[in-house]
């Protein structure tokens, strides 16, 4: 095959869903041995056009072809034989299988007619190794693994095949700053020997320190394609959003003085211990730490979800019973989960259903729901947010990843909270997004409401934070002011102290 | 329970979104229900297409009618109850044992037994965390135990309980009582699970029980509620079908699961949870009865009619696919 | 509280002393010696009850320590039962097949271990099976059913058959009698007009009556093939109100049907297949156990087939059978 | 390679996760068996604790064993399959159709109809997407329909066939052979879930399907194979029936399905798919047969037996949960 005929074309590709139009009429394409970034606001329609490279969806129109050859469409296991490896953004592993099986689920090595199940665990060894995960074990079920070690063997999976064609759909989302980094020395070494890798991230950061060439998405069009990797950010933004964002953060929330959550002495081994802390009201307390640090665990327990081994939780001075959320919501809490997917959503539901279900006994009168009221409601407060679309009638799961969360966040806004504890709101959410989101945190605190978001961007929890506490290894290990603290600062303390210097060389 | 003018008109702003309630699965089978008159009356004339007959076909319905109305709020929430069958026996019983006190001691009497043996079912699954399927299976042979226990294997004859009797025989303004019943226990059922907060909690458990404990729905109590209503359906079977066979029997009920769990899912709710519909419940009711009604009117030979029954069912299932 | 246990040492260590007493008496001494197992299906219906209930009253009657199985419902599950009793070594076993055919193999195993097989009700398919059948008679019921409703309706009407369930020997063979003799005796007077199963559940023949009456206004007769889902086809005639038009028969003899038979209703007849037989057994297995034969029967063995005659019980002689109802 | 700070915790609950071959759920049923062995040990003696009664035990077990281990397939692909009890029914007369050509036909003709019954399971529910419940609730009735229909409902006699009556009756070496039978189709089983790739595929479609498409399964075909393979076990626990009682009878093997899939769902699979041990299922399948066992031994009324084994199962799936 000749360098200068693509990898990869695309060609005026549409994607109809029912009652949607996804793409409309892409054209892309991606080099041997490039990094073409794609970037796009939710919705844009991202992983619809990866999904009609890899497979996984047939476009209504156009056609691909990978190295000059027409790709048939709509079987992934032709794509896969022809060189296409993908990561999506949604974990696609089966949690049953273990880590070996999963990686290797459609092309096992046989023996025998058996599963050589010793070159299995070898060659999984050697890429978890690969991707600086040699502690991921490859009898381990998939299921027991945390998020980001699932991400990660997601991405074994895609290397454990001859891949000509890579493709990543967000996959730093849940991966640290550490990891990430690993990540792209794969990829970069992937490139150097010719493979074409698709990079979608909202992390626009990430794009010059990987990236060659971007690809900008908005509404299913391409608005801006082949722009070099070190366009400047906030051009990029500019044709993402179609406006400019000038300010990501609003002003800082400054808090009161009467404390609304009290938690003292929480522990439950062996994820979180002793972490005492309190939020007042109108303050918005960031908890920032590695992937791992026991945040999403503790506020489980702030929760209600898990019943601490120790401690109590208070709210407005009176002690929540634990292990009963529906009290904790009763009192004036909620949560916004990490996983939207699994936790936090009926993806089955039409958005006002997920958006009332916390409040419904609001529109129940008589024991009658009035729909008429529902529906209203909820509509409100996904305009609120701009939901795309904000239909209420529409499901759920067939909104984009950042348009789901907003629906969750909705769910809060509508029932007039306490405290709101926010796992990770803005993963996987675009950058205008992103900023409508701020704006909403800052909002809601200026009513008085306390706010505690876990986040691992660093940088976010900087500029909305009153106070930030980072997690260690399961302990709250340090408090800091927003206002004054530093991207150094907070990493040396998130790391164990040996190993503080390593990873302030890796992260810069 | 007053009806209030209120009903018909929180009704109303359905139509304007109706796409999603009256799905395209419950047309189909309104087709696969036409298609099934229309060669019935072909088959077999006016002995097939006449009030009477359909009134027969509604009234038998109804026994199983209500064990599905129940049986919709199970499965919904991803569960099965394999004992209603057995229940029904056993509630029967339990009502005539007391056959000496009066009309309303039976129903009362049935219709709490029912719900203790449903109260035991829900215990074990929600508390115990037992597999629905094997709690209620346990309680299938428990319920068809006591029942031959209670009655010391002999027929109860219920012959002086008029009321009773009404319930399987009298009509009201010329409707079947049996079918009112069953109309009245579905039109709970269908406000109950699209009305209701409860009815949003049975099928958010049913869909995914971690976001709905999140959300802060008690997954726990939801889970042993339903089972307790299906309890409670299994009693007012009881009473219709000992009201129609004048008589509690130890051996009745047999089966009933099957049609019941068949006629659920024929009409659309998911085994899987998370999506139920009431109306197509009472649908799968009314196709079921009409094809065992139709075929035993055909006085075919039991083979045949079982072969023809499987390809029916087969049939119309595969309708339904196509037209969805 | 029966004598035979008292005197158990006694007639174990003088044969001889038994020997001259009365046969009956004799046989009652000696039987508690006797080893006796039993196995019939589910009794959860109410003539196999019955037939339970009047086995092991016997054998208390008796003095025999019986082992017995009554809970399996299918035939493989009832090999296994006897199976799990042959393992004792009893020396004589009591068995109603739940069908006679594939039960079969088991019951010659046993005798082919030595022990004594009295087979109730539904034949072995091999006579090396068993010793000694004892049954009533299932075509003999349909025979008889069929002579009542030639005299009934004299030769003339439409009839409705409810049958027990299909593929089993006494559904076959009550319907096939009746086929028989309606046909020998009327020649197409009699017409069948409906023939279901309703597999032998009051519930079950509730409806397919109902079913058949929508269709068939014309049915001057039910043949039904047992008194309990007879009680549910009783109900379906009723309830529309044809008590006077439809008249109906069962099969069993249950003291229910036998009662309404006596009010006079719609039930007219039912035909006796008494579950007394299964005491029969046991007394004979009690007999075989000591290798005597019956009392007062010359032969010195048993008989190996007593086939008790399926009577006709009516308003007429009703009485005179109630004491055998159950 | 550098091995970053974080990654170290990603490992850390893993040790506890491994050695998840043999799990709690296996170690409680044979904590249940050792109980009921001990129990009926006390209850009945020697006639209980005796080598021969323990292969009495198993033997009865292999029939719904074999059945079993075709269930846990389909059940991994979170189906369910409702007419095994039926096709075992249908395979034992369709092969005695040919008793006049001799054993090997009769095998053959068994195996072979039980693989195209379970081919039109297969076929409704992975092309024409009909849910497993309603395909095979509707086969559950056409099979029986059939045999009765293939027999003109009379058993068929099955006496001169000495090898087929040897799966029922024979011995390898003092073991049953029905019983050896049950142990091969379960070994195959095991090599089959465990060690190849079908098994894995089986596992992934059942735990989640689109996943599994994904990664370039073939869903529809594994789907597919699952009910041909349960309908296979059919065909060999019909010659292993048609062995034991020397006939074939159209109405035998009512209700296997419910003991099968008692069997595998007690044994820990789990029936939204994803999750199949087929050692859980061996040992369920003993368990089901010992409690049958002991209670016929026991001697008590069939309604006590009931209430028993119900009141067994219960407790049994209480103890798997309190120790896991
Ligand atoms: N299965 C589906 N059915 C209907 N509409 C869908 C479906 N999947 C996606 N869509 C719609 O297609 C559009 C594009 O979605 P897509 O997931 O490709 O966005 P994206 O660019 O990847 O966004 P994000 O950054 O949030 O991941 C959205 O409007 C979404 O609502
Ligand atoms: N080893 C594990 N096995 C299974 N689940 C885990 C494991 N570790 C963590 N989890 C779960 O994964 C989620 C995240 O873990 P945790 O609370 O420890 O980290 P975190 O600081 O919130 O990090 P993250 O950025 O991954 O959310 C939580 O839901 C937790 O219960
Ligand atoms: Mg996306
Ligand atoms: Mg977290």
């Amino acid at each position: 095959m000749s360098n200068d005929a693509p990898l990869l074309e695309v060609r005026g590709i549409t994607k109809q869903y029912p009652g949607v139009r996804a793409l409309k009429g892409v054209d892309f394409d991606v080099r041997a041995g490039e990094v073409h970034c794609l970037l796009g606001p939710n919705g844009a329609g991202k992983s619809t056009l990866i999904k009609c490279v890899s497979g996984v969806v047939a476009p209504t129109e156009g056609e691909i072809l990978v190295e000059g050859q027409l790709l048939p469409v709509g079987e992934p296991s032709e794509s896969m034989a022809r060189g296409v490896g993908t990561i999506y953004q949604e974990l696609d592993l089966v949690e049953d299988l273990r880590v070996a099986e999963s990686i290797f689920l459609g092309h096992e090595p046989r023996r025998f007619g058996l599963m050589d199940r010793s070159k299995m665990k070898a060659e999984t060894r050697a890429l978890l190794e690969r991707l600086g995960h040699a502690d991921i074990g490859a009898d381990m079920f998939v299921r027991s693994l945390r998020p980001a070690a699932q991400q990660i063997v997601s991405i074994a999976r895609a290397l454990s095949r001859d891949v000509k064609l890579l493709i990543m759909d967000e996959p730093s989302a849940i991966l640290d700053d550490g990891e990430v980094e690993v990540l792209f020395g794969v990829v970069r070494r992937l490139a150097a020997d010719g493979v074409g890798v698709i990079y979608i991230s909202h992390r626009l950061d990430e794009i010059k320190r990987i990236g060659d060439r971007v690809t900008v998405l908005s509404d299913g069009r391409t608005v801006a394609t082949g722009l070099p990797a070190d366009t400047p950010r906030g051009e990029l933004v500019e044709k993402m959003v179609g406006r400019r964002v000038d300010q990501l953060y609003p002003d800082r929330a400054k808090g009161s003085d009467d404390v609304v959550l009290d938690v003292r002495g929480v522990s439950h081994a062996p994820r979180v211990k002793e972490c005492s802390f309190e939020v007042r009201a109108g303050e918005v307390v960031g908890i920032g730490g590695l992937v791992g640090a026991g945040r999403t665990e503790l506020l489980r327990l702030v929760y209600g979800l898990d019943r601490p081994d120790t401690g109590e939780v208070y709210l407005d001075g009176k002690k929540l019973p634990s292990g009963r959320p529906d009290v904790a919501i009763d009192r004036g809490i909620g949560l916004a989960p990490e996983d939207r997917k699994s936790q936090g959503l009926l993806l089955g539901w039409s958005l006002s259903k997920n958006v009332s279900l916390s409040d419904l006994r609001r529109f129940t009168t008589g024991g009658w729901i009035s729909l008429k009221a529902e529906r209203e409601a909820t509509g409100e407060k996904l305009r609120e947010l701009n939901t795309v679309p904000d239909d209420p009638d529409r499901i759920t799961r067939e909104l984009s990843g950042g348009n789901q969360q907003k629906v969750v966040l909705a769910r809060w806004l509508l029932r007039d909270c306490r405290v709101l504890l926010l796992d990770e709101p803005t993963r996987g959410v675009d950058v205008g997004a992103k900023a409508e989101i701020y704006r909403l945190i800052a909002e809601l605190s200026a009513r008085g409401i306390a706010v505690v978001v876990v986040s691992s961007e660093m940088e976010e929890l900087m500029g909305l934070s009153t106070r930030i506490l980072i997690m260690r290894e399961g302990e709250l290990v340090a408090e800091l002011a927003g206002e004054s603290a530093t991207e150094v600062e907070l990493l040396s303390h998130a790391v164990a102290p040996t190993d503080t210097d390593v990873v302030l060389e890796e992260t810069r | 329970m007053t009806t209030t003018p209120a009903a018909p008109a929180a009704n109303a702003p359905a139509p304007a979104r109706s796409g999603r309630k009256f799905n395209f699965q419950d047309y189909a089978l309104v087709a696969v229900i036409a298609i099934l008159i229309i060669v019935g009356g072909i088959l077999e004339g006016s002995s097939f297409v006449s009030k009477d007959n359909f009134f027969n076909v509604l009234r038998q319905g109804s026994i199983v009618g209500v064990l599905a109305i129940g049986m919709t709020f199970v499965i919904a929430t991803a569960g099965i109850d394999l004992s209603v069958g057995s229940m029904v026996a056993a509630c029967g019983v339990a009502g005539g044992l007391l056959v000496d006190s009066g009309d309303l001691m039976f129903i009362v009497a049935a219709l709490a037994f029912g719900i203790a043996l449903g109260a035991i079912n829900g215990a074990a699954i929600s508390y115990g965390k037992v597999v629905p399927f094997i709690a209620t299976l346990a309680m299938l042979l428990i319920a068809r135990g006591l029942a031959l226990w209670m009655s010391d294997k002999t027929p109860i004859s219920l012959f002086s309980l008029d009321s009773v009797r009404w319930f399987g025989t009298g009509e009201i303004l010329t409707i079947p009582s049996s079918l009112v019943v069953f109309l009245v226990v579905a039109a709970i059922g269908w406000v109950l699970l699209n009305r209701t907060p409860y009815g949003r909690y049975v099928v958010a458990v049913g869909g995914n029980p971690e976001a709905a404990r999140i959300a802060g729905v008690k997954v726990q109590r939801i889970l042993f509620s339903v089972y307790v209503l299906s309890g409670l359906c299994a009693g007012i079977a009881a009473v219709l079908l000992c009201g129609r066979l004048a008589s509690a029997s130890p051996v009745s009920g047999n089966l009933y699961e099957l049609d019941a769990i068949a006629a659920v899912v024929i009409g659309g709710t998911s085994l899987a949870g998370g999506r139920a519909t009431i109306v197509g419940t009472v649908l799968g009711v009314i196709t079921f009865a009409l094809v065992f009604n139709l075929l035993t009117l055909m006085n075919l030979a039991v083979e045949i009619q079982q072969v023809t029954k499987g390809g029916i069912i087969l049939a119309a299932v595969l309708l339904q696919r196509r037209s969805s | 509280a029966c004598g035979g246990s008292d005197n158990k040492s006694d007639t174990a260590s003088t044969p001889t002393a038994t020997a001259s007493a009365s046969t009956d008496e004799a046989a009652v001494q000696g039987a508690s010696d006797v080893k006796v197992a039993f196995s019939a299906p589910a009794a959860d219906h109410g003539w196999l009850k019955a037939l339970s209930d009047n086995a092991k009253a016997k054998a208390k009657e008796l003095g025999i320590d019986m082992k017995v199985s009554d809970s399996a419902t299918t035939s493989a599950e009832q090999a296994d039962q006897i199976e799990t009793l042959i393992q004792d070594k009893p020396d004589v076993l009591v068995v109603l097949p739940n069908e006679g055919e594939p039960l079969t193999p088991v019951a010659q195993k046993a005798m082919d271990q030595g022990i004594q097989v009295i087979n109730i009700d539904r034949e072995f398919s091999a006579a090396s099976a068993y010793h000694t059948l004892i049954a009533g008679d299932n075509y003999g019921i349909g025979v008889q059913a069929g002579n009542f409703f030639a005299d009934q309706l004299k030769c003339k009407g439409n009839v409705a058959e409810i049958q027990g369930i299909a593929g089993i020997s006494v559904t076959e063979q009550r319907s096939q009698g009746f086929a028989d003799q309606i046909k020998k005796r009327c020649n197409g007077g009699i017409k069948i007009v409906a023939q279901q199963p309703a597999d032998f559940a009051p519930d079950k023949g509730l409806t397919v009556m109902e079913n058949i009456l929508q269709k068939n206004k014309d049915i001057q007769a039910v043949y039904t093939h047992d008194d309990d889902m007879g009680e549910g086809v009783a109900a379906a005639i009723e309830n529309a109100g044809l008590q006077d038009k439809i008249w109906m028969t069962g099969a069993g003899g249950s003291k229910a049907v036998m009662n309404k038979i006596k009010e006079g209703s719609e039930w007219k007849a039912t035909f006796l297949y008494n579950p007394a037989m299964s005491a029969d057994a046991v007394y004979l297995a009690s007999l075989l156990g000591q290798k005597k034969g019956l009392p007062g029967f010359a032969a010195p063995d048993i008989p190996s087939k007593i086939i008790l005659s399926a009577t006709t019980v009516t308003k007429d002689n009703v009485d005179q059978y109630m004491s055998l109802g159950f």
